[in-house]
């Protein structure tokens, strides 16, 4: 009986082993574009919209996507929750670690004007990129513990 | 009157769907129907805040010269800032769901509470 | 036109989702439900909330629940149709209080609306040199209402580390 | 550095916060090392603050340099001070009274990310006292609600993540109210700065805008401080929570909540409307809140768990505090801010005694304290002094502050709510009679009460000195007097 039970398992192994070659060659390739276009969204979310929680989503959603075909134990390998836990903090310490800053240069919390880095709107615009990263950082993190959570088993 | 009601048709949309939301909070039993509920509840609110930020004749907040029109981008903000929250309460409801499945193999409110009617 | 057919399959899918016994049924017909808030949205001008949306609502929303309905029962359990009616009174006295707030709004995508002559004009004149930012809504959410921002990041923090909190396990660890 | 305290006393544990669950992986200790840290910086500065405010005066924080109305403004005055002081120093002795109590009731796994989430809690806590801006109010009530329902979730009972998310989903509905609130006014002025509110809403009270706007604050708002009967979320959340977050919560969550919705009421809309034009508002909170003082009392009679009981004296206490609000004249709303002092004070020191009895015996029925007077003598003198606090004996805070709400109530000439002062407070001495006569003029079972293990000292020290304070603040009470009466007049402009 459990003889017959591995058997059909195997047969049934050996089908998805053909189907998954498919789906895991086609992840990887898009995971790479997928993850690009979702810097792209972080960095260039201050020209056009988007911006750091957009694209910290469709981060983790990248990651999402290779556990969901490469299964979770695969999925921590890349990413583990360790590190995952740590890059949450990570984010959310790096925005209020540039609003600390702007109190040592002398300007109000978060006052990114007061970066000594040229003008005004240049030192904002660096400020809110640096914060924009550290949304993202975070989202991404985040989504990825919270999805890895979600489908562990007890 | 016509005109008066076709003047405002985004926000009667918005109660509708806001008044089936809420109804589906309190008074599903199943508690991932609640949490459906509960996001549609949170959606119809946005789209208020949303509507409000129409202008008309007005083009998409990204800088287009100065002769250029807006839309009032502040709605816009809230509510980006109101979804991160509305979804972090999901998940936040999803784990709690999890646990009490765990513990009592239900999701249905009724059912859980038909259970613990004597404990204390 | 466009814009009122889209808010009608609003209203068809927030019921249909509603009323479907198939919880997985009920959370695709949702995630239709966000994907179709992301058009309306767009179509109000709200590009960046659009995606938003269309990336929380129609995708990790979606894919959490049914990461979700893989550990629970996925059917509403059939209890007596009845009408409620307490809870159907609530609703209706909040949509009818919503109502008679609605009447005196200002019209819809008017522009001399007190909302767009106080306080944004100034993000919109100076926004751009202020803040050196082309897209008024990064600049308020990171500049302006930075602060509100840096709530916001911590509430995704949060509700990551209450979900770890409430369902990480010790017995295995990756 | 000093003037860049109003943002650092929240950003400080709020980096802490990021930081507990990591380092508690190196060590769990680390966490709640971090937390203590947190809770200490965050009291010493609140103080720090306050005196600021009482030598000169208030004092505006911009955030990212942007002026109010277009950058979020933080806001310290008497009151936002005074309560802030409150709020962090409760944390203080919480935080020392968890470090055993949570050992004995989480999983050691969860601990670091406990710490985490409980730090957290404090700091949404604390960003609602110190916002001058509604939309900020909501997201910073979020993260305390959010953080709310996971620590409510943590207990041990069975019903504790049940009675996790009913709180979830009726707290999530008063926090959307809360927001449609904000949408409304924000339709109605064009601003969200709670100064620049209050300055642009005189004349607009005719408008329906203004009228939804205030329903839905009031909603929302009754919903978070659990007045009746939106209160039904309260009772099981404070009873099945771990022993640290029921005191955390009854003592500061439903008070930081009373202190925003009277932000509310006398900063944005402005005591006048409810003088001149929406009178009948305060008459229909002041039968509310008179309703919820009795029943709230009675429900308590009828309960048997003691962490049940208390929870539903919160319900009358919130009624108490709410009386003092609508009263509407500066001694009845001093007698209210003094309540949220005061009860914050009693219901602190009478969860953490509770909390001291369930340590290792998880005690929670009122006929198991037989003969523990004598067992536990420190945490029992807490919860007699916290009791008899609480019914309103002389030279106790509890005394104070329904003093201050008899003479409200007189000023406006409604001496028919005296009585409903004093009926209560006699409900109050029958359930906790019930409890005092069992704790010491009842024998137990003299094995089972040897078996009690003894609690550590760092849970009974900070019961101790909550209790105490209960008293120091009943004898020297003209220090929240004067500190009350100066926000309350600040309130009433």
């Amino acid at each position: 009986m459990a003889n017959k039970e591995t058997d059909n398992d195997l047969s049934a192994l050996d089908h998805e082993k053909q189907s998954n070659i498919i789906r895991k060659t086609l992840v990887t390739k898009l995971i790479a574009f997928i993850q690009l276009y979702a810097i792209y969204i972080i960095i260039f979310g201050e020209l056009g919209p988007g911006g750091g929680f957009q694209g910290g989503v469709i981060l983790g959603s990248s990651i999402i996507i290779y556990i969901l075909i490469f299964g979770l134990e695969d999925g921590r390998k890349r990413i583990s929750q360790k590190t995952s836990d740590l890059f949450s903090s990570t984010g959310a310490l790096i925005y209020a670690g540039v609003g600390l800053l702007a109190i040592f240069f002398g300007g109000h919390f978060l006052q990114y004007g007061a970066f000594p880095l040229g003008g005004s709107d240049v030192a904002n615009h660096y400020g809110i990129m640096a914060v924009e990263i550290g949304i993202g950082i975070t989202v991404a993190a985040t989504m990825i513990i919270l999805f890895c959570e979600m489908i562990g088993r007890d | 009157m016509m005109e008066f009601i076709l003047a405002k048709y985004n926000y009667w949309i918005y109660v509708i769907i806001m008044m089936i939301g809420f109804y589906a909070v309190i008074s599903k039993s199943n508690l991932i129907k609640k949490i459906i509920g509960l996001s549609i509840f949170q959606t119809s609110v946005f789209l208020l805040f949303i509507s409000i930020g129409k202008v008309d004749g007005g083009t998409v907040p990204i800088y287009q010269g100065t002769e250029a029109v807006y839309i009032n981008p502040l709605p816009h903000v809230l509510i980006l800032t109101a979804i991160v929250v509305g979804v972090s309460v999901t998940a936040v409801a999803f784990a709690l769901v999890v646990n009490i499945y765990r513990e009592f193999g239900t999701i249905e409110e009724n059912a859980i509470l038909e259970m613990i009617k004597h404990d204390d | 036109m466009a814009d009122l057919v889209l808010l009608f399959f609003l209203i068809v899918c927030a019921v249909a989702a509603v009323v479907q016994k198939e919880l997985l049924n009920s959370v695709i017909i949702l995630s239709i439900y966000s994907l179709i808030m992301a058009v309306v949205w767009v179509r109000l001008g709200a590009v960046d909330v659009a995606i938003t949306e269309a990336a929380v609502g129609a995708g990790i929303s979606t894919v959490l629940f049914i990461a979700v309905l893989t550990r629970v029962k996925r059917r509403e359990e059939l209890t007596r149709i009845r009408l409620q009616i307490l809870p159907l009174i609530v609703v209706l006295a909040v949509g009818l209080t919503l109502i008679y707030g609605t009447l005196d709004m200002p019209d819809f995508g008017s522009p001399a609306a007190v909302t767009n002559t106080h306080v944004v004009p100034r993000y919109l004149e100076k926004g751009v040199e202020e803040t050196g930012t082309d897209n008024y809504v990064a600049g308020i959410l990171a500049s302006y209402r930075g602060y509100d921002t840096l709530g916001e990041t911590t509430v995704i923090f949060t509700a990551g580390l209450c979900v770890v909190l409430l369902l990480r396990s010790n017995k295995k660890r990756l | 550095m000093t003037e860049h305290f109003p943002v650092l006393v929240i950003i400080i544990p709020l980096v802490l916060a990021l930081i507990a669950p990591v380092a508690g992986r190196l060590n769990k200790i680390y966490s709640w090392a971090i937390a203590l840290l947190a809770t200490l910086f965050s009291f010493i500065t609140s103080m720090l603050l306050l005196h600021q405010v009482m030598y000169n005066g208030t004092i505006s924080y911009w955030m990212g340099g942007w002026e109010p109305p277009w950058g979020i403004e933080y806001v310290l005055d008497y009151l936002s001070a005074f309560v802030l002081v409150i709020v962090t120093f409760l944390a203080v002795a919480v935080t020392i009274f968890a470090r055993h109590s949570v050992t004995n009731e989480i999983d050691d796994n969860k601990i670091p990310a406990f710490y985490g989430v409980y730090l957290l809690f404090i700091v949404g806590l604390m960003g609602m006292i110190v916002t001058g801006d509604i939309f900020n109010l909501y997201v910073f009530l979020e993260i305390s609600s959010l953080t709310g329902y996971a620590l409510v979730a943590m207990g041990k009972r069975r019903k504790a993540p049940l009675a996790g998310f009913r709180y979830l989903v009726i707290g999530t509905v008063g926090a959307t109210f809360i927001l449609l609130g904000i949408g409304y006014l924000y339709i109605a002025t064009g601003t969200l700065n709670m100064a620049d509110l209050g300055a642009r809403l005189p004349g607009l009270f005719n408008s329906k805008l203004v009228i939804t706007a205030f329903a839905f604050f009031a909603i929302g708002f009754s919903i978070k401080i659990a007045l009746f009967p939106l209160h039904t979320w309260l009772p099981d959340a404070y009873t099945y929570a771990p022993s640290a977050v029921s005191a955390l919560m009854a003592s500061t969550g439903t008070k930081v909540g009373a202190y925003s919705f009277i932000r509310i009421i006398f900063t944005v809309f402005g005591v006048k409307v409810f003088l001149n034009q929406w009178v009948s508002v305060p008459y229909f909170f002041l039968i509310i809140a008179s309703v919820a003082m009795l029943v709230g009392s009675i429900l308590a009679i009828a309960q048997t768990n003691i962490k049940k009981m208390l929870a539903y004296s919160s319900v009358s206490q919130i009624g108490y505090i709410m009386l003092g609000v609508f009263l509407m004249n500066p001694i009845g709303l001093q007698g209210g801010l003094l309540h949220i002092f005061n009860h914050a004070l009693m219901k602190c020191a009478l969860f953490l005694s509770v909390g001291c009895i369930a340590y290792k015996t998880g005690i929670s029925n009122i006929n198991d304290l037989k003969g523990l007077g004598f067992k536990k003598p420190y945490a029992m003198a807490a919860f007699t002094i916290g009791a008899l606090s609480m019914i309103g004996i002389p030279l106790t805070v509890g005394f104070v502050s329904k003093w201050y709400l008899a003479l409200g109530s007189l000023e406006n000439g409604m001496w028919y709510l005296i009585p409903v002062i004093v009926i209560s407070s006699i409900l109050m001495l029958v359930y906790f009679w019930r409890v005092i006569d069992n704790i010491y003029f009842k024998a137990g079972e003299p094995n089972d009460v040897a078996k009690i293990p003894a609690t550590p000292a760092s849970m009974i020290i900070p019961t101790i000195i909550v209790a105490a304070l209960c008293l120091v603040f009943g004898t020297l009470a003209f220090i929240p007097v004067s500190i009350t009466e100066k926000a309350a007049l600040l309130l009433l402009g």
